[in-house]
């Protein structure tokens, strides 16, 4: 139903605009890849269901032309982000907006059926993923399923759209729920949050897949991660440097983070980066009353203070 | 050997030239007794400061870190420890969250004639230093 | 209002020479809507010769009323004499200020003390919890004879870091709180001379002068009454007058009276109620006057009416004289 | 790279507590360094010179001095090796006296400390860089902030130098506190009559422009080019109409404004011009008290005026003045009276403050220079004077000596006998400090000639007896207590800090100390420059200060500016931030966070956006660097790598 929305909307953009960017079915029915639409006649390629998972948004800030993007609401909020950035130019950029219900979790489907071959993927109207194998059907509710992120959504519907496919769907899901997870981790003794990420850290590889996947990682090529000038840190595989780099990555990311979840969903060893930044994205609330990419007016406040900072408080000895 | 074992921890200290370096001096010009844990670092402002280098400290040996910049509102270069204010909040409150106490870390202000606060700062910092112990029970084979 | 309670530590002056300033300050905190708990076997404060002789011991001794109050429902105390109030502030700050200190005394104590007691002198409790403007509420008579100085004493303000009240050197609380009964209320100089009353025994010619001054100074300024929040500043200004006067040559005849007693007065209570049969120096001419607020009222209000008549063909002239202090340039 | 390293004995100041020569010997261990050794006097000239004979004979390309604090010898030590051949920024200093020799008493760990810290320094300048200074033009005209007898003559020794001066106060009349003293020590001469010649001097001279009533708003820029916001306040009269006639104030119906100028010993008009000797003599109105302003009506001033000066709708005015250094002569502040309620706190009115006593014997002053008490307008028989009212009293937080009082009490118990020979002073004094020049003759002169005496103790109470004031004390020398029936009482009070001294400092990115008196860069060998280059220091704002001291600071000030500005052109500090526009992606947080706005947005030929630093415009604070989420913007001098060179020498040894 929103798929013909979303492709009468390019439709309409397409002769404005550069490139459409949008989803199309990957190597199986479980997997989408992005599609670059240039001509009217690849709007068919399309297709829009809750496999539409990753972060399109990371390829704007690259283009120079004038470009039509899908997203999310979750995905919208990188866009307000790097509108507060300056990162990217409003006026050269149509967004497509799709209200989403929630999208669906590769990694824990595969777990789910125990990582075969998928040999085809349908939705039935109870909010249900049919996955196809030799071994017959599986039948998941997409909610058992669903990346933690949209356990806690609250902008179901993109912040900023210049067309919106579908109705505007409100959040259902309270607010304190957002950062519950992290006030929980908190709670943990000093010691167990500490064996706790020496035990997640160890397994990381350096592969900086999540960097890569990050919208808000404009470094790139730069990365201080692997520069000499400066030197941060070394290529040796020791727990010290693992975790100093994803310190580096929480810390470049403080006040920035979106919470699109790409970090998370394209590490291969499983690691829950994602919830540094999340931890840091709690602060900010509390301290700042800062909440990254919801406010296309707003200023990130890593680089901006106040004189008088009303939540700062002087620590004493 | 950094540090005399059994008598120190390692405590690194990263100090604004204006101000609180030259109340570092000014304590010792004042020949104000201080604990000798404490390696300083020059800095030319609070705001030059990246949360980084106090994790990189903590990460690879540093049993506590102490940053110290002039006054709110009295920062030679205007606004640079309004940032380093806003910067090291954010970092002393994610440590914990990696399971490093946030006592190990502390940030202050100090101006150039503020000799005795100094040395109160620094004594009372080593101390809690020394309450916590070392950060690096096991040592790694690094480095 | 919602009852306020506090915990009372009457200490042992207040059981003796100095039952009418315990008897009137009960009688005004239930005027005032304060309900007075009593601390269960409270003991000796330390204000006793053991504070020049062991700290410690004198803290333990403080600190073990400290430990009850604590257990209490109500962690605030009120302490009408500033001996006590002395002591028992100065074993609280000692003990949460200074760990070692606090597990000195502690070790004496069967019931340790954690520091959670918040101590106040009964003026304190008046002038700052109730505040001025409920004592003025409760008044139900006018006092039209009595011209009041303040004698706060030397330790009620002071030192300054233990007291934690008012100025040290020009306190004002009680003052105002008088003057907030409608009372008049002159202002004296010697507000926190010495009395002399520690050496009551050992140096009584120099005691004599010292009260003599005070005595002067509040005649002086034209006063008939000396307000007082201490037992022993009542004691040593009241009973010592007589002794003055035989060496000094002087005729003092003036009433030293607890706040506590005027503002009972103000408030409706008899003198034998406020006791004030236990003064050395009655006050009893001052007292003949009092009169219902509402007909001292219409009686000031009749007696303006009768002045203004003449005093009409007088105008205004000129501006206020009042110089307002700007901001230095 | 071979680095050379120099450890410094500082006679016993660092040998005593470090043992240096194993400092020396651990750092010949050190790979890269290919020279140790231990001296003396580093600093000296044969140090100096050992240092440049070792660079050509070992041929040392990095130096680390191991000595005081770069803040004291950095400069001296750039300028060695620069004439060795190297280039000036190969040098770091490693602090191994004031933090480590003179604070730690244990020498075992004193010596490992000075190990460490000479690490530190070596590990730095082996990231060192070679960093070259760029020339600018120097704009030559000078603010003088605050036009008492320090800025005036400040202001007037610059411009006899040459320069374009601007002179700005925020009192309606240049003059400061001597304008408001009757006679000076120790020479009994009239004040205004020394000082009033200068004052005429100031507003005549062609090269000074005088901003009066008014205040700073903005500084901007750095030595050499400052841009200046100047806050003109409205005095609701038009200066460049009013002649100064004074029919204003004699006609004006509202005649209890406070007097400033008089301390308030007497009362003014609303409309008023400050004193006789006022420059500019003219006149201005103080809102808070003029009716036309309170009420809304009376509007006499603006009939009077012959010239049609008045102007009840005058606003603030901001006026711009680009400069290239500033002095800064703010002066002092006094304590209140309300500070001591043992003395009354201000409620008796025959107890006042020594300023309040200067006007009350000044000839032009409310009584015209007949002394005479403020209760009843008597002549006082009896005139007690405390000195250290609030000064050397921690509990009031002014630890220190007020420096001028008891030579000025001195001078008014001898006035107070020239004008009433039949009174009687007596002083309570702490010490007395008298230590100019014919300073301690003076105090002598009181008590010896003028039969002033002087009581050694502190005063504990005044308090009214009658119509007299009653002051007692202790003599200490007695051992007794005494009371002295007083027909005035004088109170030295303590001298603080210039009312808001602090926010100007801030404005000037100057340091302050916590009584609010501006920090010299030296306490004994830069005394009038402060940290900020341009920037320099006259009179008491550095600390109280007595006429002759507070003169001289302002001839020294000038002196400082006249020799800055003997040059056209002033080197740049190389020390800024440099950025590498092939790390650079253009993300440009840096223009966001940059205090000084120095850096801006570059388009390379090929398109691309990246961040580019003004370098006349950086001031080398380093937020950029640390903004910089790939490190493409280093502050020189202290890069990332620089800085992680020293955390790994401490942490990673």
């Amino acid at each position: 139903m929103s798929t013909e929305k979303v492709k009468e909307a390019i439709a309409k953009i397409l002769p404005d605009v550069e490139t459409v960017i949008c989803y199309q079915q990957g190597f199986d029915g479980l997997h989408t890849t992005p599609l670059f639409i240039k001509i009217p006649e690849e709007i068919n390629g399309l297709i829009w269901n809750p496999l539409c998972v990753q972060n399109l948004t990371s390829y704007l800030p690259s283009i120079k032309k004038k470009v039509g993007i899908v997203v999310k609401g979750c995905d919208s909020r990188t866009i307000v982000q790097y509108l507060q950035e300056g990162l990217i130019d409003r006026e050269k950029i149509v967004i497509i907006g799709v209200p989403c219900t929630g999208v669906v979790s590769v990694k824990k489907v595969l777990r789910e059926i125990g990582h075969q071959p998928v040999a085809g993927v349908a939705f039935d109207d109870n909010g249900n993923i049919v996955v196809k194998t030799s071994k017959g059907d599986r039948t998941l509710a997409i909610a058992d399923v669903c990346p933690d992120k949209c356990a806690t959504c609250q902008y179901p519907t993109p912040i900023v759209y210049d067309y919106l496919a579908g109705d505007p769907i409100k959040s259902d899901k309270p607010k304190e729920s957002v950062h519950e997870d992290i006030r929980q981790f908190d709670e943990k003794t000093l010691e167990e949050k500490k064996a706790y990420w020496e035990k997640e850290l160890e397994k990381c590889i350096r592969c900086y897949a999540c960097r890569n996947a990050c919208p808000m990682c404009i470094c790139q090529d730069s990365c201080i991660a692997e520069t000499r000038e400066p030197h941060w840190i070394s290529q040796k595989l020791s727990l010290t440097e693992k975790f100093m780099f994803h310190m580096i990555h929480a810390v470049h990311l403080a006040g920035r983070c979106v919470e699109c979840g790409e970090c998370e969903r394209v590490c291969p060893m499983d690691i829950p980066v994602a919830k540094l930044k999340k931890k840091i994205n709690t602060e900010m609330k509390e301290l700042f009353n800062y909440e990254p990419g919801v406010d296309p007016d707003g200023k990130p406040p890593m680089y901006t203070f106040n004189v008088d900072e009303v939540k700062i408080k002087e620590h004493k000895l | 050997m950094s540090v005399v074992a059994g008598k120190e921890l390692r405590i690194v200290g990263f100090l604004c030239n204006w101000c609180s370096y030259g109340g570092a001096d000014t304590a010792g010009v004042s020949r104000f007794k201080q604990p000798t844990d404490l390696r300083i670092i020059k800095v030319p402002c609070s705001g030059r400061v990246d949360p980084l280098f106090v994790v990189r400290a903590l990460l690879t040996g540093a049993d506590g870190v102490l940053v110290s910049g002039c006054h709110p509102r009295d920062c030679h270069y205007t606004d640079g420890n309004f940032y380093a204010r806003r910067r090291l909040e954010m970092l002393k409150r994610l440590l914990p969250f990696v399971g490093i106490d946030e006592r190990r870390f502390h940030y202050t202000w100090v101006s150039a004639s503020e000799g005795q606060k100094w040395q109160q700062v620094v004594t009372d910092f080593t101390n809690r230093i020394h309450q916590l112990g070392p950060l690096h029970v096991k040592k790694e084979n690094e480095g | 209002m919602a009852e306020k309670e506090y915990a009372y530590y009457s200490g042992c002056s207040l059981e003796g020479t100095a039952k009418e300033y315990d008897t009137s300050l009960r009688l005004v905190m239930k005027t005032l809507g304060v309900k007075l708990a009593e601390i269960p076997d409270w003991s000796c404060c330390g204000s006793t010769p053991a504070h020049t002789v062991d700290h410690v011991f004198a803290a333990a001794l403080a600190a073990r009323n400290l430990a009850i109050i604590e257990k209490m429902n109500t962690h605030t105390v009120t302490v009408p004499c500033p001996s006590c109030l002395t002591v028992l502030k100065k074993a609280h700050i000692g003990m949460t200020t200074d760990e070692s200190f606090k597990n000195e005394v502690n070790a004496l104590l069967d019931e340790p003390y954690e520091g959670k007691v918040t101590a106040k002198s009964s003026l304190q409790v008046i002038y700052e919890d109730i505040g001025l403007e409920a004592i003025a509420d409760r008044v139900t008579h006018a006092l039209p004879d009595l011209k009041v100085v303040a004698y706060y004493g030397c330790i009620l303000n002071r030192p300054p870091d233990i007291a934690q009240f008012d100025d040290p050197e020009n306190p004002v609380a009680m003052d105002k709180v008088i003057s907030a009964l409608g009372i008049e209320v002159l202002d004296y100089a010697f507000k926190t001379e010495c009395c002399g009353a520690a050496f009551g025994v050992p140096k009584r010619a120099m005691v004599n002068e010292l009260t003599h001054k005070i005595l002067s100074m509040a005649i002086d300024v034209g006063a008939n009454c000396i307000a007082v929040a201490c037992p022993l500043c009542q004691q040593n200004l009241d009973l010592r007058q007589e002794q003055v006067n035989q060496t000094m040559g002087s005729s003092f005849n003036i009433p030293v009276l607890y706040f506590t007693q005027i503002m009972g007065l103000a408030y409706g209570y008899s003198p034998d109620d406020l006791e004030m049969d236990k003064l050395v120096v009655g006050a009893d001419h001052l007292i003949r006057s009092r009169i219902p607020v509402e007909e001292y009222r219409k009686m000031k209000e009749a007696e303006a009416a009768a002045a203004k008549k003449p005093a009409k063909a007088k105008e205004m002239k000129e501006e206020p004289k009042e110089t307002a202090k700007a901001e230095e340039n | 790279m071979r680095v050379g390293v120099f450890i410094c004995h500082c006679g016993n100041n660092i040998a005593g507590t470090v043992d240096v020569a194993r400092v020396a010997a651990e750092m010949r261990k050190l790979p890269g360094v290919v020279y140790a050794t231990n001296y003396m006097y580093t600093c000296s000239e044969p140090g100096q010179e050992e240092i440049k004979q070792a660079i050509r004979k070992e041929g040392l390309d990095r130096i680390v001095v191991a000595a005081c604090s770069p803040r004291m010898h950095e400069n001296t030590f750039r300028k060695t090796i620069e004439k060795a051949g190297l280039n000036r920024y190969f040098l770091e200093m490693a602090n191994i006296r004031e933090h480590i020799s003179w604070i730690g008493e244990d020498k075992e760990l004193n010596t490992n400390k000075a190990i460490e810290a000479v690490k530190m320094a070596v590990a730095k300048v082996m990231n060192n860089k070679p960093l070259y200074s760029s020339s600018f033009k120097v704009n030559k005209r000078v603010l003088v902030i605050g036009g008492g007898v320090a800025g005036m003559q400040a202001a007037l020794d610059c411009a006899d130098g040459g320069l374009d001066v601007v002179l700005v106060e925020k009192s309606p009349s240049i003059g400061g506190m001597m304008s408001r003293l009757d006679k000076t020590f120790p020479t009994i001469d009239c004040s205004i009559c020394i000082l009033g010649p200068k004052m005429v001097d100031v507003v005549q001279h062609e090269k000074i422009k005088l901003y009066a009533y008014s205040e700073i708003d903005e500084i901007k820029g750095y030595v050499g080019n400052y841009q200046i916001k100047i806050r003109k306040k409205a005095t609701y009269v038009d200066w460049s109409k009013c002649t100064g006639c004074g029919a204003c104030m004699e006609k004006c119906p509202t005649r209890n404004a406070y007097d400033h100028f008089n301390f308030g010993v007497a009362t003014t008009r609303a409309i008023n011009i400050p004193f006789p000797q006022a420059i500019p003599k003219k006149a201005k109105i103080d809102p808070e008290f003029c009716r036309q302003f309170t009420k809304g009506k009376c509007g006499v001033c603006a009939k009077i005026c012959p010239t049609g000066a008045i102007n009840y709708e005058m606003k603030d005015e901001i006026v711009a003045e680009d400069v290239g250094a500033i002095i800064v002569a703010t002066g002092y502040g006094l304590f209140d009276l309300d500070k001591f309620p043992e003395y009354g706190a201000g409620r008796y009115p025959d107890v006042i403050t020594g300023i309040q006593y200067e006007r009350i014997l000044n000839a032009s002053g409310p009584t015209s220079g007949h002394i005479l008490r403020p209760s009843d307008q008597t002549e006082p028989k009896t005139v007690v004077f405390v000195s250290c009212a609030g000064s050397r009293d921690k509990s009031l937080g002014v630890p220190y000596c007020s420096n001028f009082c008891c030579m000025y009490i001195a001078k008014q118990a001898i006035l107070t006998k020239d004008h009433i020979p039949d009174s009687q002073s007596y002083v309570f004094y702490m010490d007395i400090r008298s230590n100019g020049k014919g300073y301690d003759e003076f105090t002598r002169r009181a008590q010896e000639e003028y039969g002033a005496k002087y009581i050694r103790g502190r005063v504990a109470k005044i308090y009214p007896k009658g119509k007299k004031m009653v002051v007692r004390g202790a003599d200490t020398l007695l051992g007794t207590q005494v009371e002295v029936e007083a027909d005035l009482v004088v109170l030295a009070t303590a001298v603080i800090s210039a009312p808001g001294a602090a926010g100007m400092a801030e404005k000037l990115h100057i340091s302050y100390d916590t009584f609010g008196f501006y920090v010299e860069s030296h306490p004994k060998l830069r005394p009038v420059e402060t940290n900020t280059s341009g920037v320099y220091l006259a009179g008491a704002c550095q600390g109280p200060k007595d006429i002759p001291a507070s003169v001289g600071q302002g001839s020294a000030a000038a002196s400082k500016v006249l020799s800055l500005f003997s040059k056209d052109m002033l080197e740049s500090d190389p020390a800024i931030a440099q950025v590498n526009i092939n790390a650079c992606v253009g993300c440009l947080k840096c223009v966001k966070t940059c205090p000084f706005q120095a850096i801006k947005e570059e388009v390379l030929r090929n398109g691309r956006k990246v961040a580019k630093v003004i370098e006349t415009v950086c001031a080398g604070c380093g937020v950029c660097t640390s903004t910089c989420p790939c490190g493409a913007i280093q502050l020189q001098h202290f890069t990332d790598n620089q800085l992680l060179a020293e955390v790994n020498a401490i942490c990673q040894s």
